[in-house]
């Protein structure tokens, strides 16, 4: 076993826990900042710098950015927080936890029963990448630009909406 | 000869469609036009009269085969033995009576309910007309759209539980059916490689004992859910009390004869050995129907509730002489078939008359009619006879025959069932009592009640006749649908019996 | 990608060209009419060209695409759906409102892009870029800010269900990945057939490709959203929903069973027959008593997709037959009685003529409406002359053909309590006219979008009692969809 | 002349068509005519084929004629044929003659009342109902005259039909016959399916050829054509209608439930020996029926008030009378009992009817007396007719029907004996019921007005009936007493012939015992004319032995209760549970729609953790 | 670079995707319960850049990418969607507000 990976799978799921788990919002957002950038430290470690790029730039970067935005311009206060505190009662969350644990055990069972070979370590970088994505991914490009446009024209026109009022 | 068919159905729904389009400029347009299409369809089918019995033509009169579906093997076939030609003109003139007592009844959206009334007898037309299993289900639930308006749109107070009852009742167990047409489809093509839905085809499938009993279950219940059988009789009561006057003829008169003609058609001949062995269950359920149907409708106190009982019990027999399944029983089961439509179609017309005139159907708020309305209460006692089966009117032909008939399958069974003659003339006899006879009561209406006016005279005239036409001499009719039934009789015998004939 | 390939994929290319125009002139003059009217012209074009790219197919467009006969038939069901939403769109928006419309056509036909490219797909990529586009254009849609309350609220709920049933549906794909070492539709296939040691990824994998798919398609117990999202979404965007997204995702699941996993495992078979019979039964007897007419028609699309479940059960070119011709029926039945909601609703009103009140009585104020809807209805319960009919016919012969027992005994059980609640609204709009209504002057709808009703009510009529050239379209292009 | 025979029962029925039709049109002159003169003419029409046919009779004593093919199906053919043989011709004569006598009577009786057009289109179809029965040749449609019978019946008991009491007594005869009528039914199920024809000749012709004597099959179908005259007669254990009939019109208690209709069970056994003689259980039977019948009614007629009801039970005791002669085999002698006893007990009507309607329609007998002397006509017929009833020897005709029976009954072995018995007994009784009337109604003091003159109508027919009940005997004389076999000589080709009493005592006995009853009646009831008290045996026996009581209890209650529970129909409350259950389940699916997100996610969560368990475990 | 066995990189995926679940299924803030669900998205991507990098090829990547791309416009829509509701209602309570049920 990677002492690398294992420091950084475990960092990963101890921020998650600590990212659901806590009321104040921007601490949870750092939270799980720290955990994207464990995440990239994975795939970093699987061979896959690329996708660790990404991973740092676009998620724990612009992602991020788009949640503080929000959080600031809510002006999520104290009073915010204690109402959080309120709602994390062990009543609210034991059964929503039993749910996720299940689906958790089924998955890690199906991971450790399945006996996959190991991980072919080699890397592949953004050239590799890139060449697949102007080639047999070239339409999944184009359409994703497609995805993009939806979310723009759905953004601004929802913005538009809150900046109006409506 | 052979667009002959096609018109029949057309012509009613083609009226339909001009019923209502024409009910927006004048009322009474949608009527003459609905008599117009009627009068047609009679006019087309009197030249087929005889022609079962000439010599030399086989059971089937005419028939058309056109491709429609041909992926699934599905064809336009329409074919016409007697006993087709019979109920469809039963279907015709209870059709043209239905729409001159509707006269002065319906008088709001009369254009709609004359189309619905048209396409009703369209599809009941149909019904007995179609040999192809998808076209048949087509047309059956066809006739259910239409008749689910009928009752909706211009029933008396509970129209819309009636109405929906009565469509769940008919679909639910029609699905069933649809079920087993398709398997029944799907095993002949296993074994013959070939899809089709052609009941000459699908005659004489091969399947286990087993198979054959489930699918002739899911035709059967279809069927006796129509007929209405007991125990799935109970929408009838609600849906005949509802309806509106021409609502309850059809469905009293023309509705449930489908039902019986699908048994006869289809439960028999198609799963002959099944339906030997069910025979014992189907006759019990007849002989339950015709005592428990005549005890309810003992019991009533809405007449047309009274008078939809007795249906039950008139149907009763019809279930037990289809099992009973020999000559006697079967023409039986036409003849009253006959005159369960013309007499209990007269009552369903007498006591819409009666609402028309006294507002209310309750024969408690009734009694001593024959005062006021001499002419009315002397049909109503005439049809109440004829429905208690005395012999020289229709309906005692079919009760004997039916009796005669299932004699000879069962003995237990015929005695039984004959206890209905009693109990049927404790209920009609009822009914003149507390309508017609007694001490005149204080009628809730406030205008003078008035006798039958000349033309529901003239419909009772003729519908009298017709009964008594049918008790005196039935000859006819027996000619004309004794080569069909023939045909299915031969059918409809397992192999390794006899067919049970007349003489012992 | 190759001249032929790039010919029969010209459609698609088109409806994308389409939107970057509308973009492009919405950019540079907002106005209601112009967008509506270059979106409809653009979708109509569309809808023409796609027959046109016949000749070519069967061909792959990539690893990722494919044009064949079943294509054709489901993206021009897509497409011509969507074109009469948009019609119907334009008459619902078309009333005096305030606030920027255009922007709604845009994401109409993104969405329309997203739903149409899904019949095409037969990679894991294709049919997650498509879902999603289709999603996230859907998510605008439903939440399409106007004075009704309830579009934001529909708005988050299909955020977040929506969201996390991608990421099931991600999360599964992944899992078959990983085990297979493929996405291609057919490359799966051929290492299912072939005998795979880890079988149980795949199962699992495909487990939780159903979770995804199963709440788009809203199948019980992934349900819960459809009424009310269906309630909160503007009337047209609501057809869309039921008919176009249920198209597209429906046609993508078929080709990738039919492709990639043949019989999909004892298990997983038994799994479905559950999630069919359940669907059945459970979306009737929700809408058993409902009295929001949306609500109704949304639980009564919860049974029709467990219906057509049957048909996929059973599989084979009856079930595909079945399937495709149900879909057929569906889509038209479902626009039109969506449409018909749509057409006596405006967005001003505050809400949608969605309660049962509003029905009371549409016989006389509306009749034609009121017509149409009543034959719409009947085509849901099934019954002659109608489509429904034929499609109903159609599924109990598949799955009595393929002996299914249970999911055809719960079909005919199904439809039965259906009836109750079908004729429930008919009878409403036989009531007498409400009071308070009577008195308001009549309300009138654009023509147009009448006339869309009544095309669709024609085609309602004459394939219900016709159907074979429908039948014989059919086999000729959804028919070639096996594996 | 025998070509006119259709004639005969197609009159009455036109002259019914004709005042139906007319309802309301016709004066009341024209309905009077048109109800009087079809049966008349009808009656002319039968006695010139009764001359024709005694002075040339046919071959085989039987005249056919067919009038059309009822039908023709699967074997079985029947056909609408009259038949008339000596059987049919006597019955002919009396329905047309002693019809044609009430009618005219009616004529006068029925003046005033509201629908008199109605009651003769009623009593016109009866006759032709009646006609038909007696006429038909085959089963089927003797049936049809049967049911005929039973519904004019039932039309004209109820004829008064704003008092609902007319009305019950109506339905109740319709059904209780109706019992009886399903027994022969079935019987005429039987015959047809065993003996393949419904032709009465041909029947009983077949069954002679393949049941051999006692053959529980013939056994079963005489029992069962028993079981249909024993309603039709009123006989035990289907004699409750009768009494109650009597709410009826008199002329219509005269005709119907006295001279023809209730004789009918006898017609139809004498008509049918042939089969009860292959089955000597069910001869013995009637015979018994008969004899206890007769002593019941005979009892319950001493405790009766009502002059029209003592009239009933004395119907009864008499066809029980007729039935004790065909058990013993005596089929002529049941038949001259059946002609005697309609001319006398239709005078006794007619007279009873003559005397209410000078009474303001007061039928019990405590509130009249002294009439004798107040309506002379009416009582020198009412007293003629008691004389016959009562068999005054010699010189009445009933002396000589009665006497017949006895004697047969006498030379019928042990058995025999006992019926003899009682039917002595009986006839003590018969004397002392009848003339108790007769003493308490038209001797004494006067206990009510009388008003009016009799017209013609009335008298005419009482006349003839008079002069018939003294001499309609001289037909048919012992060998004691002359031996006149006319009847018998009549009958001779279809019924077998009656065994005799070879010794006068017998003979003697039974006069006495008409003498013994007079005698009592006199010294009982000519002063003190007082109501009877009401012990508990009068209460018994004025309840008719309380079978009524027990058909309450036994069926109709029980019946009525089951009707009126069952109303609701029970078989409904199931699908209302069905429809129930289907509400309560969309009741509860409904709280799962909550509208959370969080819930509907958990929900998504569930399903799929659900499908991924279902995909692991294989 | 040493080769991971792949059953660890996908339960790291199970697991994250677990937690993911968890915050959705437990937080009632709008804003939290958006966090989870790309939590729940970015564990899909892990399983897809594992399984990529057990076959040593760039499909799971690109894979990676497309659902990054899904998670961006999720989350500016979801946001955009998140603001009007505060500005309508004044609260992120995803419990506050259910008018449409039944």
């Amino acid at each position: 076993m990677n002492a690398m990976f294992a420091i950084a799978a475990g960092i990963a799921v101890l921020a998650t826990v600590m990212m659901i788990t806590r009321p104040s919002a921007v601490h949870a957002l750092l939270y799980l900042t720290v955990s994207l950038l464990a995440v990239a430290m994975v795939f970093f470690v699987l061979g896959a710098p690329f996708a660790a790029a990404l991973e740092v730039i676009i998620y724990a970067g612009a992602i991020m950015v788009l949640f503080v935005f929000v959080v600031m311009m809510l002006n999520i206060g104290g009073e915010a927080e204690a109402l959080e505190n309120d709602w994390l009662k062990p009543a609210a969350w034991i059964g929503p936890s039993v749910l996720a644990l299940l689906l958790g055990l089924e998955l890690g069972t199906l991971a450790a029963r399945g006996g996959l070979a190991r991980s072919a370590a080699t890397v592949i970088g953004p050239q590799a990448v890139g060449i697949a994505l102007t080639g047999p991914y070239m339409l999944a490009v184009e359409i994703a630009s497609f995805l993009l446009l939806a979310a723009v024209v759905a953004a601004f026109h929802l913005g538009r909406a809150v900046m109006r009022g409506v | 000869m052979n667009m002959l068919l096609i018109l029949l159905l057309l012509i009613p729904a083609i009226g339909g469609v001009l019923a209502w389009l024409s009910g927006a400029r004048h009322p009474d347009w949608p009527r003459w036009i609905a008599i117009f299409a009627l009068a047609a369809d009679l006019l087309l089918t009197l030249p087929l009269i005889g022609r079962a019995v000439m010599p030399g033509q086989s059971a089937w009169i005419t028939s058309i085969d056109l491709p429609w579906i041909p992926q699934l093997g599905i064809s336009f076939e329409l074919n016409l033995d007697g006993l087709s030609l019979v109920l469809i003109l039963l279907t015709i003139v209870l059709g043209l009576v239905s729409v001159v007592i509707s006269w002065s009844e319906i008088t709001e959206r009369v254009g709609l309910f004359h189309a619905n009334l048209l396409w009703a007898t369209t599809g009941v037309i149909g019904v007995f007309l179609a040999l192809d299993l998808f076209l048949f289900f087509f047309f059956w639930e066809l006739m259910l759209v239409p008749m689910y308006f009928l009752i909706a749109l211009w029933g008396h107070e509970h129209r819309f539980y009636a109405a929906i009852k009565f469509v769940i009742f008919t679909q639910g167990s029609s699905l069933l059916m649809l079920v087993a047409i398709l398997a029944l489809v799907f095993i002949h093509q296993r074994a013959t490689g070939q899809l089709t839905f052609d009941y000459l085809a699908l005659l004489g499938t091969k399947m286990s004992a087993a198979t054959a009993f489930w699918l002739m279950l899911g035709f059967f219940i279809a069927f006796a859910v129509k007929l209405p059988a007991v125990p799935f009789h109970t929408w009838l009561p609600d849906a005949h009390t509802e309806a509106p006057t021409a609502g309850s003829v059809l469905l009293a008169g023309v509705l449930l004869k489908t039902g019986a003609y699908g048994l006869l058609r289809f439960v028999v001949p198609l799963f002959p050995a099944a339906a030997h062995e069910f025979a014992p269950v189907a006759m019990t359920l007849g002989v339950a129907g015709i005592l428990y149907g005549a005890l309810l409708a003992f019991g009533q106190n809405d007449m047309k509730r009274m008078i939809a009982y007795s249906s039950v019990s008139h149907m009763g027999f019809v279930l037990l002489g289809v099992f009973a399944w020999n000559t006697l029983a079967l023409q039986g089961v036409v003849v009253q078939m006959l005159a369960h439509g013309v007499s209990t179609g007269a009552l369903f017309i007498l006591v819409g008359a009666l609402q028309e005139r006294i507002h209310t159907r309750d024969m408690r708020l009734m009694g001593g009619l024959w005062g006021a309305m001499p002419r009315l209460s002397g049909f109503g006692m005439i049809f109440a006879i004829a429905s208690l089966g005395l012999p020289g009117l229709g309906n005692f032909i079919g009760e004997f025959l039916i009796l005669l008939g299932s004699f000879r399958a069962s003995v237990p069974f015929t005695v039984i069932a004959s206890l209905g003659l009693v109990a049927g003339a404790a209920y009609a006899l009822l009914l003149v009592q507390r309508a017609f006879h007694g001490r005149t009561a204080a009628q809730p209406g406030s205008a003078k009640p008035y006798d039958l006016t000349a033309r529901h005279i003239a419909v009772m005239g003729g519908l009298v006749l017709a009964i008594i036409g049918l008790g005196v001499y039935p000859q006819p009719v027996f000619d004309q649908v004794a080569p069909g039934l023939a045909a299915l009789q031969h059918e409809g015998t397992p192999p390794g019996n006899t067919p049970m004939e007349g003489q012992p | 990608m190759n001249a032929a390939a790039f010919a029969a994929f010209a459609p698609f290319t088109l409806l994308g060209v389409v939107t970057i125009a509308v973009m492009l002139l919405i950019a540079v003059r907002r106005n209601h009419h112009l967008a509506a009217l270059s979106t409809i012209a653009g979708l109509l074009l569309c809808c023409i060209a796609l027959p046109l790219a016949a000749p070519a197919a069967p061909i792959a467009v990539t690893p990722l695409f494919v044009v064949d006969g079943s294509v054709i038939f489901y993206a021009g069901l897509v497409l011509g759906s969507a074109l009469v939403v948009a019609i119907l769109s334009y008459a619902y928006l078309g009333g005096p409102e305030q606030g920027p419309r255009e922007e709604y056509y845009l994401l109409l036909l993104t969405a329309t892009l997203g739903a149409a490219l899904l019949p095409a797909s037969v990679h894991f990529a294709s049919f997650f870029l498509g879902l999603e586009t289709l999603s996230i254009s859907l998510l605008g849609l439903i939440a399409y800010a106007s004075p009704r309350e309830e579009s934001a609220e529909a708005g988050i709920k299909y955020l977040i269900l929506g969201g996390a049933s991608s990421a099931f549906l991600l999360f599964g794909m992944a899992l078959i990945y990983a085990d297979l070492g493929t996405m291609s539709f057919t490359q799966i296939g051929v290492l299912t057939r072939a005998g795979n040691p880890h079988d149980l990824f795949r199962l699992v994998g495909t487990a939780m490709i159903l979770t995804g798919v199963g709440f788009k398609l809203s199948l019980v117990p992934f349900h819960m959203w459809t009424p009310d999202i269906y309630e909160g979404a503007p009337a047209p965007v609501t057809a869309f929903i039921a008919v176009v997204s249920k198209i597209a995702v429906f046609s993508v699941i078929l080709r990738y069973f039919i492709l990639a996993d043949g019989q999909a495992g004892a298990s997983l078979r038994a799994g479905l027959s559950m999630i069919a019979i359940l669907s059945m039964l459970g979306g009737n007897l929700l809408a058993l008593m409902q009295n929001n007419v949306k609500r109704l028609l949304a639980y009564s699309s919860i049974a029709h997709l467990g219906y057509l479940l049957v048909a996929f059960l059973a599989g084979g070119a009856l079930g595909n037959e079945a399937a495709a011709y149900y879909l057929a029926a569906y889509a038209v039945t479902s626009l039109g009685a969506f449409g018909i909601v749509a057409q006596l609703s405006t967005p001003g009103a505050g809400r949608d003529a969605d309660r049962m009140e509003d029905y009371h009585g549409l016989f006389r104020t509306r009749p034609f409406l009121a017509g149409s809807l009543a034959l719409m209805l009947l085509s849901l319960a099934g019954l002659p002359p109608t489509m429904g009919f034929i499609g109903k016919f159609y599924l109990v012969a598949s799955g009595v053909g393929a002996g299914l027992f249970w999911p055809v005994a719960a079909l005919v059980l199904g439809s039965v309590i259906g009836i109750y609640y079908y004729l429930r609204v008919l009878v409403a709009m036989a009531m007498p006219v409400p009071a308070a209504r009577s008195a308001a002057p009549p309300a009138t709808a654009p023509l147009f979008g009448n006339v869309v009703i009544g095309v669709l009510l024609a085609l309602l009529l004459m394939l219900g009692t016709y159907p074979a050239p429908a039948i014989a379209l059919i086999r000729l292009t959804a028919g070639a969809v096996a594996g | 002349m025998h070509e006119l025979l259709w004639l005969v029962p197609t009159l009455p029925l036109l002259g019914s068509v004709i005042l139906m039709l007319g309802a309301g049109r016709l004066s009341t002159r024209a309905e009077a005519a048109a109800g009087a003169l079809s049966v008349g003419f009808a009656a002319v029409i039968a006695f010139t084929i009764a001359g024709g046919f005694l002075l040339n009779p046919p071959a085989g004593a039987a005249y056919e004629q067919t009038l059309w093919r009822w039908f023709d199906v699967g074997g079985l053919s029947v056909t609408i044929g009259l038949r008339l043989d000596p059987l049919s011709l006597v019955m002919m004569l009396v329905i047309t003659g002693v019809g044609f006598l009430i009618h005219l009577f009616a004529t006068e009786f029925m003046e005033g009342e509201e629908g008199y057009g109605r009651f003769f289109a009623y009593l016109n179809l009866f006759v032709a109902a009646m006609l038909l029965l007696v006429l038909g040749d085959n089963f089927l449609t003797l049936y049809t005259g049967w049911e005929g019978v039973g519904l004019c019946s039932y039309l004209l008991i109820g004829f008064w039909w704003r008092d609902p009491a007319n009305g019950l007594a109506a339905r109740k005869a319709f059904i209780v016959t109706r019992i009886g009528d399903t027994a022969l039914l079935i019987g005429l199920l039987l015959i047809a399916s065993r003996l393949g024809t419904l032709n009465i000749a041909g029947a009983m012709h077949n069954a002679a050829q393949s049941w051999p004597a006692g053959s529980p099959l013939a056994t079963l179908a005489a029992f069962l054509l028993l079981g249909g005259a024993v309603g039709k007669s009123a006989q035990l254990p289907l004699q409750t209608w009768l009494p109650d009939a009597m709410a009826g019109p008199t002329p219509v208690s005269a005709l119907i439930h006295a001279a023809t209709m209730v004789t009918a069970g006898v017609y139809l056994i004498a008509r049918t020996h042939a089969l009860f003689l292959l089955a000597p259980a069910a001869q013995y039977t009637v015979g018994g029926i008969g004899a206890a019948t007769l002593l019941l009614a005979g009892f319950s007629a001493l405790a009766q008030n009502d002059i029209k009801r003592i009239l009933a039970y004395s119907t009864m005791s008499q066809i029980g009378y007729m039935f004790l002669a065909l058990g013993v085999g005596a089929w002529g002698a049941a038949m001259f009992h059946l002609l005697t006893h309609a001319f006398f007990k239709a005078l006794l009507f007619l007279s009873a009817g003559a005397v209410t309607m000078r009474l303001h329609h007061e039928q019990d007998i405590y509130k009249m007396g002294g009439l004798a002397r107040r309506l002379p006509v009416a009582f020198w017929s009412f007293l003629i007719g008691s004389a016959a009833l009562a068999a005054l020897p010699l010189v009445t005709a009933g002396f000589y029907s009665k006497e017949a029976i006895l004697s047969g009954a006498w030379a019928d072995g042990s058995s025999g004996r006992v019926l003899w018995a009682a039917g002595v007994f009986g006839a003590f009784i018969t004397g002392l019921y009848i003339f108790r009337a007769v003493f308490i109604a038209f001797f004494g003091e006067a206990h009510t007005e009388v008003s009016g003159r009799y017209g013609w109508r009335v008298i005419l027919p009482l006349s003839v009936l008079s002069v018939l009940s003294v001499l309609g005997g001289l037909i048919e004389l012992p060998p004691a007493l002359g031996h006149v076999t006319l009847l018998s000589n009549l009958l001779a080709p279809v019924l077998p012939a009656s065994k005799e009493a070879a010794s006068v005592a017998p003979l003697l006995v039974a006069s006495l015992a008409g003498l013994l009853g007079i005698g009592l009646a006199a010294v009982l009831y000519w002063r003190p004319a007082r109501p009877p008290a009401e012990t508990p045996l009068w209460r018994f026996w004025h309840a008719a032995a309380g079978f009524d009581w027990l058909y309450d209890r036994l069926l109709v209650r029980p019946v009525l209760w089951a009707a009126r529970e069952g109303a609701d129909d029970v078989i409904d409350s199931v699908y209302d549970a069905i429809a129930w259950t289907a509400r309560t389940l969309h009741e509860h699916v409904r709280r799962t729609q909550n509208g959370r997100v969080r819930f509907y996610t958990a929900g998504l969560a569930i399903g799929s953790i659900s499908l991924i368990a279902i995909a692991m475990i294989r | 670079m040493t080769a991971i066995p792949l059953d660890q990189g996908l339960g790291l995926a199970a697991a994250l995707f677990a937690l993911g679940l968890a915050g959705v299924l437990v937080r009632r803030n709008l804003l939290f319960m958006l966090m989870s669900l790309e939590v729940m998205l970015n564990a899909a991507g892990v399983a897809f850049v594992v399984a990529g990098a057990r076959w040593a090829a760039a499909d799971g990547q690109i894979m990676f990418i497309l659902v990054l791309t899904f998670a961006a416009s999720e989350v500016s829509v979801g946001l955009a969607l998140i603001l009007l509701m505060h500005r309508r209602n004044s609260t992120l309570d995803a419990d506050a507000s259910y008018h449409l049920r039944g």
